[in-house]
């Protein structure tokens, strides 16, 4: 019994923190989020791939570096906490599609590339209206809220009964629109598809399902790292502004509030982490894990900021205080891969209620 | 008891709701400046119709009506969805404090342009640091919000200085000063704010009965029904509250501390209906092209803004319930 | 528009303190919880019969002072405040079903005496099992939690489609049993029918709907008494009792815990006064305005007395402190009469949803 | 990361499981003196066996068990529904603060009664009023509780006078030692609270599914779901927490503050569930005939009982976060 990261694991994550808090200054978030359009860089791009992020959880087979979920949700967590703008996440959901459910042929077609960082995926899941029907390989309709869809190579399309199609984005009758998302840290995207022509992924249910619970612990950490960030926000300004004299944090309006928010990013923690090592070792108690994991950190990602809000008043509330940011990331996440209600009927079902 | 309107009460409300529907100018216009605009020119016509400030005193351009008449007025205007005023701090604030404690010419000198919106007053109440030292004349810079609007201003004081004759209430008297401005925001506010929030509940509950949920709505659904419902508890809650206080406030002349109990309770309101809103949104929430996302935000501001629920819980605790202050 | 008591009305709720205060110390209510069986004295029921309480809503035609919910409300709030053991509130329950459905005969068998306090009745509603189903004019079954059952003369019982039945304790084929509720400063009963005979009273949906409107009100009402003695006593204790030096009102943990209680004590009275004055003139509102009553003050019952324990920490939780039976008595209404949910459900509908 | 059971600590759990089987009473008999003497008749069993006090010291009576045989000791003892033990406050925080901070004598003379059970040990935290005198000799007096039952004492000393010889940790520490005490309190016994915390949720599920809800069970209720998963979750969250915060004490040495922050939440979560559980009992409610009843009073205590959430939360915001203190 030993609840915490091994040597390996350490080194990834104070690396990963260490080069994200100087490469994303919270000045560079907000450049990114407001002024440019894809909300990342090829250089930063680049700087990923160089780590090996892209494939940390493909095998090593098909190029990647072979890790477990594990790994994935210690580089979310802090990309969460430096709230970094970057495809990592779509692409990781693109990919664990692929490595779940493509042939050998499509996986080298696509999953080795995106391995290497040499290309990029996205999940497009999310109907505009009635759920996409498709015609043989032919897709047509709408596909909303798709994370960083006008900077992709392609998309792995979801359509009903678990089927999943791989369309390029560069192919005939697809056309991908920026939308304005309510997190200008994530670029979101309409796709649109008159009769695209999509690859059909095999269709494997078990591996698919993991495929998904892994997104959802995977942003589930991503959001324990924005609630965790926004608590320490929260702390440091009650230490530094005074009110009657006092540093705001003498009072237990204003501790006590920090002391649940800690409550519960302690809790999105330890939650994401034991969903993340239930995937690796314990399979069978992986999707319960991960509902559990993703209730509760929707819950908490955009509570905790919104708190911290409340802790630093007025201020908090102006465009220049970086603090929204974090409360938009938080509830954005809260409303993608299942909201909190979703997940914790899963919980009910497969606690046994 | 008698929670209906008397005849006098019905006859005001039913002139101006005849005058609003002639008058009512129609949607707001894009942007600040002609928003502004607009704003001012709606509140001058208000004005010119003897409609603005209807509770303050005849001498200054009001229209001497009773606390009850002020309140069908917000309910009214909120109801209408009128356009907001121009100079609604003044209306709220500044005036209602020169009233009761400006001198005879303080009156005369500031009273009527806050009315007609010639002269538009802001609050200065938040310093960035407290005990911050007040840094050449007056700068004014929009601030804008997390919701990307710019609503509030941040105010620069660079040794500006200030005619004697314009400190209201006398040298020394600032905090009592303060305190009355405050409250006086708060009483009046507060029916504004309680129809606001029974509009806004409307609002959801027909998005709930557009929004298709498991081959129905989710106004069909028994969670989001749950809550809906104690929404509107809630918000009828606040109404009556608002209506005790009032009748209080008649009985003992000034406005007591439910002002603070509603404000906070309000802000406590809103921001459950927007949560639930998004809620119902579903994953469309991460969408920025709904109303209901900008409400979302926004409504943080509404336990800060106008008194943080802290200190109006402070407020509550102090002086209705008279628990010892900290030292 | 006026949101206060007239003269008259002010009259009745300060003499209804003044006496209860003095009739009801909480010695008295405890001795009555705890040692009485029935929970009330011979003496002390007359005293509210010459006071004309049983016969307050009941029309002067019927033997009563034909007093409006509103006054009815009064003095629920004070039974509430004072705690008093009495069986007013069930006594009132059958007689409000009598004076909306009782014929001529029935209300002057059965109502003139209630309103006298010379006999006593009150209303059997919880079946044990499956819903009683009468045979003819024969009742057979068990009703549960029937308050004051043991010291009433007859029954008013509820059975399906809105019917109701008097039946009277002394008849045949009625057997009545005390049963330990939460609350003990209301005694409960079971009550088992065996071909007991009953008297139908009128089917008149509205009249009775009404009534049961009238109940929930008035039950509300006494939840609000019982919540603002519990704040009030939190308030006593945080200004006296002292910690680290300082009376621990003075810590936002109690201070603004107190401002919640009273937002929730001020919030139920409001909506409590509100329904009882439109079931009094405005009876299109009425319905709604109940059921709002209801669930606000379901809720406001319990945790606000909760919440006063926690004020009052371990001493709160002895059984020698009085503050338990206010607990006991919020909870315990908050189950009777229907419980906040169902009342939720009733505004969701009624208001729209 | 292991979150798995090493070979040797399966083997510690099967082993005591075994022995409990077969060693186990029954259930404990009506009456607080029978009661009291079954649990320690079952405490000098466990002695006997070498199953009290596994982390302690073998020199002592102990079993020098690492904490996570301790952490599976109670898991294990609650799993299997065993009685409690007479002297858990001796076990839980008298010895290990003698251990901690008492000499070598102390240690001789105490340790080895409190696991067998001989003496009896009680905390005295609380006083009626703070600051007061403490007032010959000891007299004990049972102090009910509100759900009827005499859990508690109260302890009146009257120039009671203790001998040099037993004061722990030396004259003028006391606040330290006490503080341990505390600490110990809370990190050893959190894990047998998220155990207790399962074993009632697992009930609760029963009762829902036992509970005609129209035409189905409250467990196919939609409401009731959602508040059964979410009290499911935070049972997890309780356990996850508690475990992760026995690998920080494993490495660093002493428990840390993680035990106040699992202390309050248990707290939360054992009220809300039985406050579900008197929901999902609708009118039923009313009956005291509902050991779920019993319940609900019980854990309105959870919040005071060995430290108030108040205080908890203030050493959470001191020792953890770093806030300043109010002085």
């Amino acid at each position: 019994m030993n609840f915490d990261f091994n040597d390996e694991q350490r080194a990834i994550k104070e690396s990963a923190r260490d080069m994200l808090a100087s490469r994303y200054p919270l000045e560079e978030v907000r450049r990114l989020a407001l002024e440019h359009e894809r909300g990342f860089t090829d250089e930063q791009w680049r700087e990923l791939t160089e780590l090996g992020w892209p494939g940390i959880f493909v095998r090593e087979e098909d190029g990647g570096q072979g890790l477990g979920v594990v790994e994935l949700v210690i580089l979310q967590e802090e990309l969460g906490y430096a709230l970094a703008p970057t495809p990592f996440f779509s692409n990781a959901c693109a990919g664990l599609l692929l490595a779940a459910a493509g042939s050998d042929e499509q996986r080298e077609r696509w999953l080795r590339p995106l391995a290497a960082g040499e290309a990029r995926g996205t999940l497009a899941q999310l109907d505009e209206g009635a759920p996409m029907e498709p015609t043989g390989s032919s897709l047509t309709g709408t596909k909303i809220a798709v994370a960083d869809a006008g900077s992709a190579d392609f998309l792995v399309v979801a359509v009903g009964e678990g089927r999943h199609f791989v369309v390029e984005t560069g192919g005939e009758g697809v056309r991908i629109e920026p939308t304005r998302g309510l997190d200008p840290t994530r670029k979101l995207f309409a796709v649109h598809l008159h009769g695209a022509e999509g690859h059909q992924l095999e269709q494997d249910p078990d591996a698919t399902d993991r495929a998904y619970c892994t997104m959802a612990v995977a942003l589930a950490a991503e959001s324990t790292g924005v609630a965790q960030r926004a608590l320490d926000m929260a702390v440091e300004y009650a230490k530094d502004r005074k009110q009657f004299d006092r540093p705001i944090g003498v009072y237990q309006a204003i501790s006590h509030r920090c002391a649940q928010m800690l409550l519960e990013v302690e809790g999105a923690r330890s939650v994401s982490y034991y969903a993340a090592w239930a995937l690796d070792h314990e399979p069978e108690s992986g999707a319960l894990a991960a509902a559990m994991a993703k209730a509760y950190a929707s819950d908490a990602g955009w509570r905790v900021p919104a708190s911290s809000l409340q802790v630093h008043g007025g201020i908090g509330f102006t465009w220049e205080h970086d603090l929204h940011f974090f409360l938009k990331r938080g509830r954005a996440n809260a409303a993608a891969l299942g909201d909190a209600r979703f997940h914790r009927e899963r919980v009910a079902e497969l606690a046994g209620v | 008891m008698d929670l209906t309107l008397s005849p006098e009460e019905e006859a005001f409300r039913d002139e101006l709701r005849a005058w609003v529907a002639e008058h009512h100018p129609g949607r707001e216009p894009e942007g600040d400046e002609a928003a502004f605009q607009f704003r001012r020119d709606w509140q001058k016509q208000l004005y010119d119709a003897g409609w603005a400030g209807v509770s303050w005193p005849r001498e200054y351009g009001g229209r001497g009506a009773t606390l009850v008449e002020q309140a069908i007025f917000n309910e009214e205007m909120v109801r209408a969805r009128a356009p907001q005023l121009a100079n609604v701090l003044g209306l709220a604030m500044g005036g209602p404090t020169v009233i009761a404690h400006g001198t005879e010419e303080q009156r005369q000198r500031f009273l009527t342009p806050i009315l007609s919106a010639d002269e538009i007053w802001c609050q200065g109440f938040s310093e960035p640091d407290s005990g911050s030292d007040l840094a050449s004349a007056v700068q004014v810079r929009p601030l804008r919000q997390i919701t990307g609007e710019a609503e509030f201003n941040e105010l620069f004081l660079e040794e500006a200085r200030i005619p004697d004759e314009n400190i209201v209430g006398g040298e020394g008297n600032g905090w009592n000063v303060a305190i009355t401005t405050l409250m006086h925001e708060r009483a009046t506010l507060a029916f504004g704010l309680q129809v606001a929030a029974k509009i806004a509940l409307a609002e959801l509950f027909a998005r709930a009965r557009e929004t298709p949920l498991d081959g129905g709505s989710a106004a069909d659904d028994e969670l989001i029904r749950q809550r809906l419902a104690q929404l509107y508890i809630e918000s009828e809650v606040l109404r009556l509250n608002a209506y005790r206080g009032l009748t209080a406030t008649m009985k003992y002349g000034v406005p007591g501390a439910e002002g603070s109990l509603g404000k906070w309770h309000w802000s406590e309101l809103n921001q459950a209906l927007t949560e639930l809103a998004l809620d119902v949104a579903g994953p469309r929430a991460q969408l920025w092209d709904d109303p209901w996302t900008y409400r979302f935000l926004r409504a943080r501001a509404n336990s800060i803004e106008g008194g943080t629920t802290e200190i109006l819980k402070n407020i509550v605790a102090e002086r209705v319930l008279g628990l010892p202050r900290l030292r």
